[in-house]
Parts: C-alpha cells; sequence; structure tokens
C-alpha cells in the first residue's frame, strides 16, 4: 500500500523544496519565502501524523457531555471517529513560532534593505569570511 | 477513506506547485503571492484531515504573514541580478538533499502507516478531557495538559516583538559625546 | 502615507467592530469550539492592521499610541503566567485552580478561557505593535532617515 | 518543594514580562528598571539553582495535576487479513498476529505467546453485555487501551493453535503531561546557567550604558535565560523544542541588538540556519510521535528500549544530529557561529558562547543520546566525527584571526569539539562491551565526566574571554587586535582577567582548562583511540599558540597612541569578571571538593542510559 507511506514522503519533498530556496537561493526575500514552506511542511507532517479515517475534528458534539450522555459511550464514540489532537496542539505552537520567525526575519529584510539597499544576498557581506 | 485521499493528494499537489512557483518566479510580489496559495492550501489540507482550529489559525496567520511580507516587498527596489548561486554550493546541497531523500525512501516504509497512530498520548487526554470539561479537545491540550507549552510558545512570540522593537530602532548606539 | 481613499476609510470603520466582535467570540468560546486565544487574537491585531492600512500608521500612532501595545501585552503575558502561578492554590504548576462545573457552558473549562483570554491579549496586541512600528518604520524610511522614533531610554 | 523547579523557569519569565510594562512608568523619571529587575532575577536564579542541591526535591516535578505511571502492554504485531488468520478453525475477522512479548509486561504476565492471533478486545467490567471489538492493528488496541483508565482489565479474544482463548489483562493508561526533571544533568547545567547569566547581567549594568532603548535588551536577555532553564528543566520532546525556540528567538533580537548593518547581517545569517535547525528537530520530533504516541522522554525511552529495530527511529536521530549540531556550531555546521557571537554585545556573546550552545545543542544531544534513544555504535562514531573536526577546524580557523571576538568564537567551536568527542567516546565504549566489565565501565565514566567538566570549564574561561573583550572594546573602541597593545599598563585588572582566561582555555597547569583536558584525553587514550589522543594534544598546543598571540598583541607590547588616554572600566564590569576568574581557579583546584556533589552525579545520569525511564516514571 503506498498510500500508507506517500503523504508523508510528499510533505519530505515540500519540505526539500524549502532547503533548496533557502540554501541556493540569493535572493533575501527568497530565503525568507524557502524557510516558511519548509515551516508549512513540517506543519503539514505532524497534521497528517494524527489523521485517523474518518478523520472528524476532535470536538467533543454537545450530546456527549459529561452530564448529558453515558460517559463511557462519549469516549468510546471520540475514540472511534477522533483525529490525535496531540499534534495538532503541537502544529499549533509550531504555527505561531513560525509567524514569530518571520515577523523577525521581515523586520531584518527591512532593516538590512534600508542599510544595504538591496535584498540580493551576494551584497550583503560586510562580514568577512 | 479514498474519497478523503483523492482531495488530499490534489490539495497538496497544488501546494507543491505553489511551492515551486513561490521558490521559482523573479517577481518576489508573485513570489509572495504564491507563498500565500501554499498557506491556504495546508489550511485545506487541515479541513480535509479533521483539524479546524489548525485551518482557522492557519488562515489568519497566513493572512498576516503575507500582508507583512507584501509591505516589505512593495515599492523596495531589487537589485539581485541572478537567482542562481555558484556550482559547488549547488552540488553540496544536492548532495544533502539526495541524502534526505535517500533516508526518507529507506526509512519511511518503517514509519506508522499513514491513517493508524499509535496515539497514546492522544487518547489518554481523550478520556480525561471528558472530565476536564473542555468540549475542544485542542484547546484542552493546549491549555491544560499540556499548558506549559504553551507559555513558551506565549514567550516565543514575545520576545519575537521585543526583538522587532529592539532591531527597528533607529540607532544601536547613543552618539559618543 | 496618509491612508488609504475614502472609501476604504468607510468600510473598515463599519467592519472594524464586528472584526473586533468575531475575534473576541473565537477567544472565549477557545475551549468549547475550534478557535482559542491564538486564533482570535491574531483576528484581532489583523483588523487593527486594517486600520493602520486603511487610515495610516501615523494617524493610528496618535489615536493609540505604540505605548499602550507594550502595556497591553505586557499584561497580557503577565496575566498567562500568574494564571499559570494561581495553579499551586489547589496543587501544581497550572493546575485549574477555578471549579469546572458551574452550571453556564461557557465556564466550564475551569481556568482555560482565563488563559485564552490572556493569550489572546497578548497576541493581538503585540502583533499590532509591532506592525504599527514597522509601518511607521517604513514612513520614516520614506520621509528620511532618522525621522519619526524617538529613543525613548 | 514543587514550587522550586518551576521557579527556574518562572523568575526569568516573570522579569522578562515585567521589564518592558515597568519600563514604560520609570521611563519618564529615569529609572534603570530594566537593569534593577534583571539583577533581581539573576540573584532570585543563582539561590534558586544552588537550592535545587541543597532540598531533597523529586527527581520528577509534573506539571498540572497529570502524572504517569503506565502500564506497558509489551506486544508488537502484524496485521493479517481475514483468510490467514482463519485457517487454523472457525472463519475469523482479521487480527495481529503477535511478533514479540517483553518479559515483565502486562501481556507477558497474562500469558500473551508470540505466534497468538489477537482477534478482539473488550473491557472486562463490561461483562457479557457487550461483544467483542474486532482488533485491525496493533495500534489501536495500543489507543483502545490508552483510553481506559490505569488498572482496568480488558479482555482479548486470542487464536491460538485453532482455539479460541479469551485472556484478560492488565491494561489502561494514565495521562502523561508535561515533566519537569531535575536530575544531576540538569542541576549542573541549571548551575553553570546561573552562574553565567549572573555575571553577564552584572556585566551589562554598566557595558549596555553606551546603548539605547535599553529595556528592550533586558527583556530578551531574560527570555534567553528562560529559555535556557526551559530546556535544562523539561522532561518533554516538544517542550524542550518550545524552550529552544524561545531561548533562539531572544538571541536573535539580542545578536541584532546593536542594529549596525554587520550586527544585522550576522543576525540575519544566524536566524536562518537556526531555522533550519528548528525544521530539522521538528521533523525528527514528528517521526518520534509517529513511531512512539507519545512525547514524554522517559516514556519514549521505555518503549523504545522494548522495541524492535526500527530504521525511521534512526531517520529521527539523524535528524536530531543535524538539528542539534546546527544549534551547537559542530563542524559540517558551524557557519553561523564566528558570525553571531562577535557581533552581539560583549555580554550576550558570553552568554551565547558561554551557555547557549551547551544547553540547546550538547545538553539535548547527549540527553537525547544517552537516556532516551540507547547507546549505539553509529551515533558514536557520527558524535565522535562531529568533535574531532570541530576541534581541529575550529583551533585552525582561529589561529589566523586578528579579531578578538571572532578569534574566541572559532576557539569555541574548537573547545566544543573536545565535549561532543568526549561524550562521543563514552558513548562509544557504551556501546561496544555487550557485558560491561568494571574496567570499561571507569573508562566511559572518565569520559562523560571529562567532557562534562569541560563543558563547566568552558562556560566559565569563555565567559570571561568574552567579557575581557567587552571591556576592551568598551574603553578601546576597536577589537581588531593588531590596533591594540600594551593594555597591562592600562587596563591592569582587564589584562590580568584576560590572561587568566587565555591560560585556562589553553590548559596550562594550574587552571580549569588543563584538569580536563587531562582527563579527556587519559579517557580517549584508555578508550584505544591513540590517535584521537594524539589530536586532542595537538589542538591543546594550537589553541596555546593561538592565545600567546592574544597575550603578545593585547595585553604585552607598546601601548598605540591613540590609546594613551585609555582608563580601567567600571566597577561592575570588573567585579562580573573577577567572579568568573575566581571559578577559572577554582573550579581546576578544588575538583576534589565539589566533584562528588557536581559532576559525579550529571556522570552517573548519563551512564545508567535507558534507566533514566525508570527514574523518572518510577519515582
Amino acid at each position: 500500500m503506498i498510500h500508507t507511506v506517500l503523504p508523508f514522503v510528499l510533505c519530505v519533498v515540500l519540505f526539500i523544496i524549502g532547503l533548496y530556496a533557502i540554501a541556493v537561493k540569493k535572493n533575501l526575500i527568497k530565503v525568507i519565502i524557502g524557510i516558511i514552506v519548509m515551516h508549512n511542511a513540517v506543519n503539514m507532517f505532524l497534521v497528517l501524523i494524527g489523521f485517523r479515517p474518518p478523520a472528524s475534528g476532535p470536538v467533543i458534539a454537545p450530546i456527549m457531555t459529561p452530564e448529558m450522555g453515558h460517559r463511557d459511550e462519549a469516549v468510546r464514540a471520540l475514540l472511534s471517529h477522533s483525529v490525535d489532537p496531540v499534534p495538532q496542539a503541537l502544529v499549533l505552537t509550531s504555527i505561531v513560532i513560525g509567524l514569530s520567525v518571520v515577523a523577525l526575519m521581515v523586520v531584518m529584510a527591512l532593516r538590512l534593505h534600508q542599510k544595504y539597499g538591496t535584498f540580493d544576498l551576494t551584497q550583503i557581506t560586510r562580514l568577512k569570511g | 477513506m479514498s474519497e478523503t485521499l483523492t482531495l488530499l493528494y490534489g490539495v497538496i499537489a497544488f501546494m507543491l506547485i505553489a511551492a515551486i512557483v513561490a521558490v521559482e518566479t523573479r517577481d518576489l510580489l508573485s513570489s509572495v503571492l504564491c507563498l500565500g496559495a501554499l498557506g491556504f492550501g495546508l489550511a485545506l489540507v487541515d479541513l480535509i484531515v479533521g483539524a479546524p482550529d489548525l485551518a482557522l489559525t492557519q488562515v489568519v496567520v497566513e493572512i498576516f504573514a503575507v500582508v507583512l511580507l507584501i509591505r516589505t516587498v512593495v515599492a523596495r527596489e531589487d537589485t539581485t541580478k541572478e537567482f542562481i548561486r555558484d556550482t559547488p554550493h549547488v552540488a553540496a546541497m544536492g548532495a544533502v538533499i539526495m541524502a534526505i531523500l535517500l533516508g526518507a525512501y529507506l526509512c519511511f516504509q518503517q514509519l506508522t502507516p499513514f491513517g493508524d497512530p499509535p496515539m497514546i498520548m492522544g487518547a489518554s487526554y481523550m478520556r480525561a478531557a471528558q472530565q476536564a470539561g473542555a468540549t475542544n479537545l485542542v484547546t484542552a491540550v493546549l491549555l491544560d495538559f499540556r499548558a506549559y507549552d504553551t507559555l513558551g510558545e506565549a514567550t516565543v512570540i514575545f520576545a519575537a516583538i521585543m526583538g522587532c522593537y529592539a532591531l527597528l530602532r533607529t540607532r544601536g548606539k547613543k552618539e559618543q559625546s | 502615507m496618509r491612508g488609504m481613499t475614502p472609501i476604504v476609510k468607510t468600510i473598515t470603520a463599519l467592519l472594524i467592530g464586528f472584526i473586533m466582535l468575531f475575534g473576541f467570540y473565537v477567544i472565549l468560546t477557545g475551549h468549547l469550539s475550534p478557535g482559542g486565544g491564538f486564533a482570535g487574537g491574531v483576528i484581532c491585531a489583523a483588523g487593527l492592521l486594517l486600520v493602520v492600512l486603511a487610515f495610516g500608521a501615523d494617524t493610528v500612532k496618535e489615536r493609540m499610541g505604540h505605548n499602550m501595545a507594550v502595556l497591553w501585552e505586557g499584561l497580557g503575558a503577565i496575566g498567562f503566567l500568574a494564571v499559570a502561578l494561581l495553579g499551586f492554590i489547589t496543587g501544581t504548576f497550572f493546575a485549574h485552580f477555578v471549579p469546572h462545573n458551574l452550571g453556564v457552558r461557557l465556564f466550564t473549562g475551569g481556568s482555560m478561557p482565563y488563559l485564552n483570554l490572556a493569550i489572546g491579549l497578548k497576541v493581538g496586541a503585540g502583533l499590532f505593535g509591532a506592525f504599527l512600528m514597522l509601518a511607521a518604520f517604513r514612513e520614516a524610511e520614506r520621509g528620511g532617515r532618522d525621522k519619526g522614533e524617538g529613543d525613548r531610554s | 518543594m514543587e514550587l522550586l523547579l518551576p521557579l527556574t523557569v518562572v523568575i526569568p519569565l516573570a522579569a522578562a514580562f515585567i521589564i518592558p510594562v515597568a519600563s514604560l512608568l520609570g521611563a519618564k523619571r529615569g529609572w534603570p528598571i530594566g537593569e534593577i529587575v534583571a539583577l533581581l532575577a539573576a540573584t532570585a536564579l543563582l539561590i534558586v539553582s544552588f537550592a535545587t542541591f541543597a532540598s531533597d526535591i523529586p527527581i520528577t516535578t509534573w506539571i498540572g495535576e497529570y502524572k504517569a505511571g503506565s502500564e506497558l502492554l509489551g506486544l508488537t504485531g502484524r496485521p493479517v487479513p481475514a483468510q490467514v488468520a482463519g485457517e487454523g478453525g472457525a472463519a475469523l475477522p482479521g487480527g495481529v498476529v503477535v511478533d514479540q512479548v517483553v518479559p515483565n509486561t502486562a501481556g507477558d504476565v497474562a500469558g500473551i505467546q508470540p505466534g497468538d492471533a489477537i482477534t478482539g478486545w473488550k473491557v472486562a467490567e463490561e461483562g457479557e453485555s457487550r461483544a467483542f471489538q474486532p482488533l485491525g492493528t496493533m495500534n489501536e488496541l495500543r489507543r483502545a487501551n490508552a483510553m481506559l483508565e490505569p488498572g482496568t482489565r480488558v479482555l482479548l479474544r486470542v487464536q491460538r493453535d485453532g482455539q479460541t482463548l479469551e485472556i484478560g489483562i492488565r491494561g489502561g493508561k494514565s495521562v502523561v503531561g508535561i515533566a519537569m526533571v531535575c536530575d544531576g544533568l540538569t542541576r549542573l547545567l541549571l548551575l553553570v546557567i546561573a552562574v553565567v547569566s549572573f555575571a553577564a547581567i552584572l556585566f551589562s549594568l554598566s557595558y549596555m550604558r553606551t546603548y539605547t532603548q535599553v529595556h528592550l535588551y533586558y527583556s530578551p536577555l531574560m527570555l534567553l535565560i528562560a529559555g535556557m532553564c526551559g530546556i535544562v528543566v523539561s522532561g518533554d520532546l516538544f517542550n524542550i523544542y518550545v524552550f529552544l525556540e524561545v531561548a533562539a528567538v531572544a538571541s536573535f533580537a539580542l545578536v541584532g541588538f546593536g542594529v549596525e548593518s554587520e550586527e544585522l547581517e550576522a543576525s540575519f545569517k544566524y536566524l536562518v540556519l537556526s531555522a533550519v535547525a528548528s525544521g530539522f528537530i521538528l521533523l525528527g520530533i514528528g517521526i518520534v510521535y509517529n513511531l512512539r504516541g507519545t512525547l514524554n522522554l522517559a516514556q519514549i525511552a521505555e518503549f523504545t528500549q522494548f522495541a524492535e529495530r526500527n530504521d525511521a527511529m534512526w531517520l529521527a536521530m539523524a535528524f536530531f544530529l543535524a538539528g542539534f549540531g546546527l544549534k551547537a556550531a559542530m563542524v559540517p555546521f558551524h557557519a553561523w557561529l564566528p558570525d553571531a557571537h562577535p557581533s552581539a554585545p560583549a555580554p550576550v556573546s558570553a552568554m551565547l558562547s558561554g551557555v547557549l550552545i551547551k544547553a540547546s545543542g550538547v545538553y539535548v544531544l547527549a540527553r537525547l543520546v544517552f537516556n532516551v534513544m540507547g547507546a549505539s555504535t553509529a551515533v558514536a562514531y557520527t558524535l565522535m566525527t562531529m568533535g574531532m573536526l570541530s576541534m581541529v577546524v575550529g583551533v585552525f580557523l582561529a589561529v589566523g584571526q586578528w579579531d578578538f571576538k571572532r578569534l574566541l568564537a572559532y576557539h569555541s567551536i574548537s573547545q566544543m569539539g573536545y565535549v561532543v568527542l568526549a561524550l562521543g567516546v563514552g558513548v562509544e565504549v557504551l556501546a561496544r562491551q555487550r557485558e560491561m566489565t568494571v574496567q570499561w565501565q571507569s573508562v566511559a565514566f572518565l569520559a562523560i565526566f571529562g567532557g562534562l567538566f569541560h563543558l563547566a570549564n568552558h562556560a566559565a574561561f569563555k565567559s570571561l574571554l568574552f567579557l575581557s573583550s567587552g571591556s576592551v572594546v568598551h574603553r578601546t573602541g576597536t577589537r581588531n587586535l593588531k590596533e591594540l597593545g600594551g593594555l597591562r599598563g592600562r587596563m591592569p585588572w582587564t589584562s590580568l582577567f584576560a590572561r587568566i582566561g587565555s591560560l585556562s582555555i589553553s590548559g596550562v597547569p594550574p587552571f580549569n582548562g588543563f584538569f580536563s583536558k587531562l582527563l579527556i584525553v587519559i579517557a580517549v587514550v584508555w578508550a584505544g583511540h591513540w590517535v584521537l589522543g594524539a589530536l586532542t594534544v595537538l589542538v591543546s598546543f594550537m589553541t596555546l599558540l593561538s592565545f600567546t598571540k592574544v597575550q603578545r598583541y593585547l595585553i604585552e607590547g607598546d601601548l598605540p597612541v591613540r590609546l594613551h588616554n585609555v582608563r580601567e572600566s567600571p566597577a561592575p564590569m570588573l567585579l562580573a569578571m573577577g567572579v568568573l576568574a575566581v571559578l577559572c581557579l577554582g573550579l581546576g583546584l578544588l575538583l576534589p571538593l565539589y566533584g562528588g556533589v557536581l559532576l559525579k552525579p550529571a556522570t552517573n545520569h548519563l551512564m545508567q542510559l535507558a534507566g533514566y525511564a525508570k527514574s523518572v516514571l518510577g519515582g
């Protein structure tokens, strides 16, 4: 069954596209874009890890709240259809971290453009080595 | 299962195309817009695999990031001549990429199959969430079982914003009197 | 940049209330339905961002200063930490100190709604402040170097 | 006592949150809020980190109301389709054939044998009213089991030799929250972080006067400290990643704090490579979660111990090696460090070189390699290669440098190479010997002990050197060795401290660097790696050579005309350097006094390998 691994491999392909952009492109914005692509790839990988076939969200339907339904029934129903909530929580955290890093990078890109007048990384080389 | 998979592959293919275009286009604005498309593709993937929280957050964050990037790119002169770096660099990169692909190809066969996670932590959280009283399990995980992670997450964004303030100062050092 | 056309300004003025309301809704019902402090906070920040884009950074800076954003962000962060530390009342770090079952559905989450509120406040104020700073930086950059932000040292 | 460990993170975090808010109020009156809060927090952190030694805090502190006390099913198996499972007798739905039963787990106690086909499960208490749930894969059983309260009995329908049996097994799993772990290694790192942070903040009081808006400096600095403490005390894989990012994001801001072109450029480079590292680490975490279904380090170690060989786990380890290698600036991944560390303000350079690369790179690697993934020769050789390359390449690049801080940065790569090499030798000895004799045990012990000792020493002398470079820059305005000279007369204390640091790092006898390098050399040679031992000694000589240059061009020689009016640095800076200089001398000479409290428990906790799981979960 190729479908058991193909989604994960596609995530790695996306990851590599990002990595390629970071390493090979010499435009600063392209590097930022590469990092965002990479973050998205990793996030997708994490989301796909938690996937289970019925693919219903990990939200307990109101009918199953403790006071209304039998607890064990609710738990069992959740077990039979819900996806794994943990990777989703991880991805939420990871998205936030990604946004923070992107914001910082944008600020740095602005400052570098102000100082050097260009986004070209081959011209932004005042440091030796 | 198969319909979900078809949808999933379709969206992932769209994302891959968007990513390649975003990386390869010469015009920076188009590139940023393609990045937005990639992000919305990811939001779609989230919806397909049953993660509405993530889809919501992803859309909002993508809007914010794309607005930031567009404002960075628009009306700024870009003098980059050619896009490809020198050969040794590309060769080294190619080697790394091949290594990762090879590793992924060899090792991913042994991953837990797609759609059958062991979910040991997740399942035990599900039981406990019944008692905790939250109906949204993701929020229960974020703010109850793993709330300490969320403290770290809030700290990261705090650090980033402090960093933005610090880096946007006009002068770093006081002028010597 | 003195903002955009009157059409944009009018529509923004009409929409901003609803956007903020939606943001607060997402924050407050985070433990019941998809969403949460972070998503809601970013929605609020995006609403304010719309205002900055429509009216220009300077106008916004006059109305609600950049210091306000720093203050609210810091308060949100301290609030989150405080809720976490209050868990020591009933035992450990991050333990629920708020009873779960108060009968009202909005308050079934123990201390979760408070944490959500703190995060929402923090993220909204923080991202808005950062964006305002960026917009002001861009205008300062246009209007000549070293003009604009004063040094608060 | 449960308060103590969270405090190590909460104190710097609270300080970081309070500083910007309080500065808004204090700015108008000109109060130095940032300095006061930061200094108070650093002092408090120092006290707390000492208190972790004094008090008998438990090894594990669970955050929130959720504790682990897991019951291992101990079964691995592969799914079989319906027609194969049904060949013995009655036609059956598909099931899972058990491949392996781990001794002393629930499955073993219940009497399940390899070759059994499990075709269904249900909760025993529910009795006859409920039918057996069909079982498609072993993961379904794992999920179902995790869903139950601990202590629940699970009834399995098992097909054995054509007969259908019903076997009841102990099941259920308790909820695993995030754990804070306080073992010897944690205590060691916490103390190092607290001491260096205290010195750096003391130094900053005077040094940062020349910068604008310093509250924007102290807040990220406290976040950096909080991030490092968070990494060190955490017992959860994803939590480590989050605090890694806290420390990293704060350090980007600090590296670029001067907002000059070079600083922004260095910061951007650092940011890009750090983001790549984070990507690798997160991918590795994803793979681990996919395989083990949990994020708690101890549980991962427990599951890994009993699981069969899995290539995907190696891939995860490779990603971790790349990611944390990038964070620790090991040689194939070292490009960012010589730019980032010198560009930062001096106290931040001291923090970055002194503790950040250890806490976010070497510490996590050591924890994962020793305690979580289990020692293996492949990882050991990778570590040894990385360590050796860093050691040699770092020192050769350092010799040619004329920029004082850049030279120090290259030496950081080289000295961290020593630590990684020693740890690698330790892993190699532990993994090579199937049945450990006392002799090999002691070789491994010596290698790890030497590595950790060098880690602590490097924190002391590298921070001291960076601070003294800051002191020089503060008064002379340059860090180019060609433009400096003869500071012995003008800045006597700074010169003395720089000299102590230089002698320590070069491994000259009475100072601490000598002892740790000696231990590493002895351990490496005992382990049978003669070439590596010779290289280690050679690198030490090269270091001495390089620092002779520093002495010649910084302290001795003629005073350039431009520097005739140079004065000694202010008292807080000298005090900060003095503390570290005393440590440089004391750490070496007083080793017998504190070694048993500080270093030996840390070494033992690394040596117990996967025994970590038992001590964390069982305590």
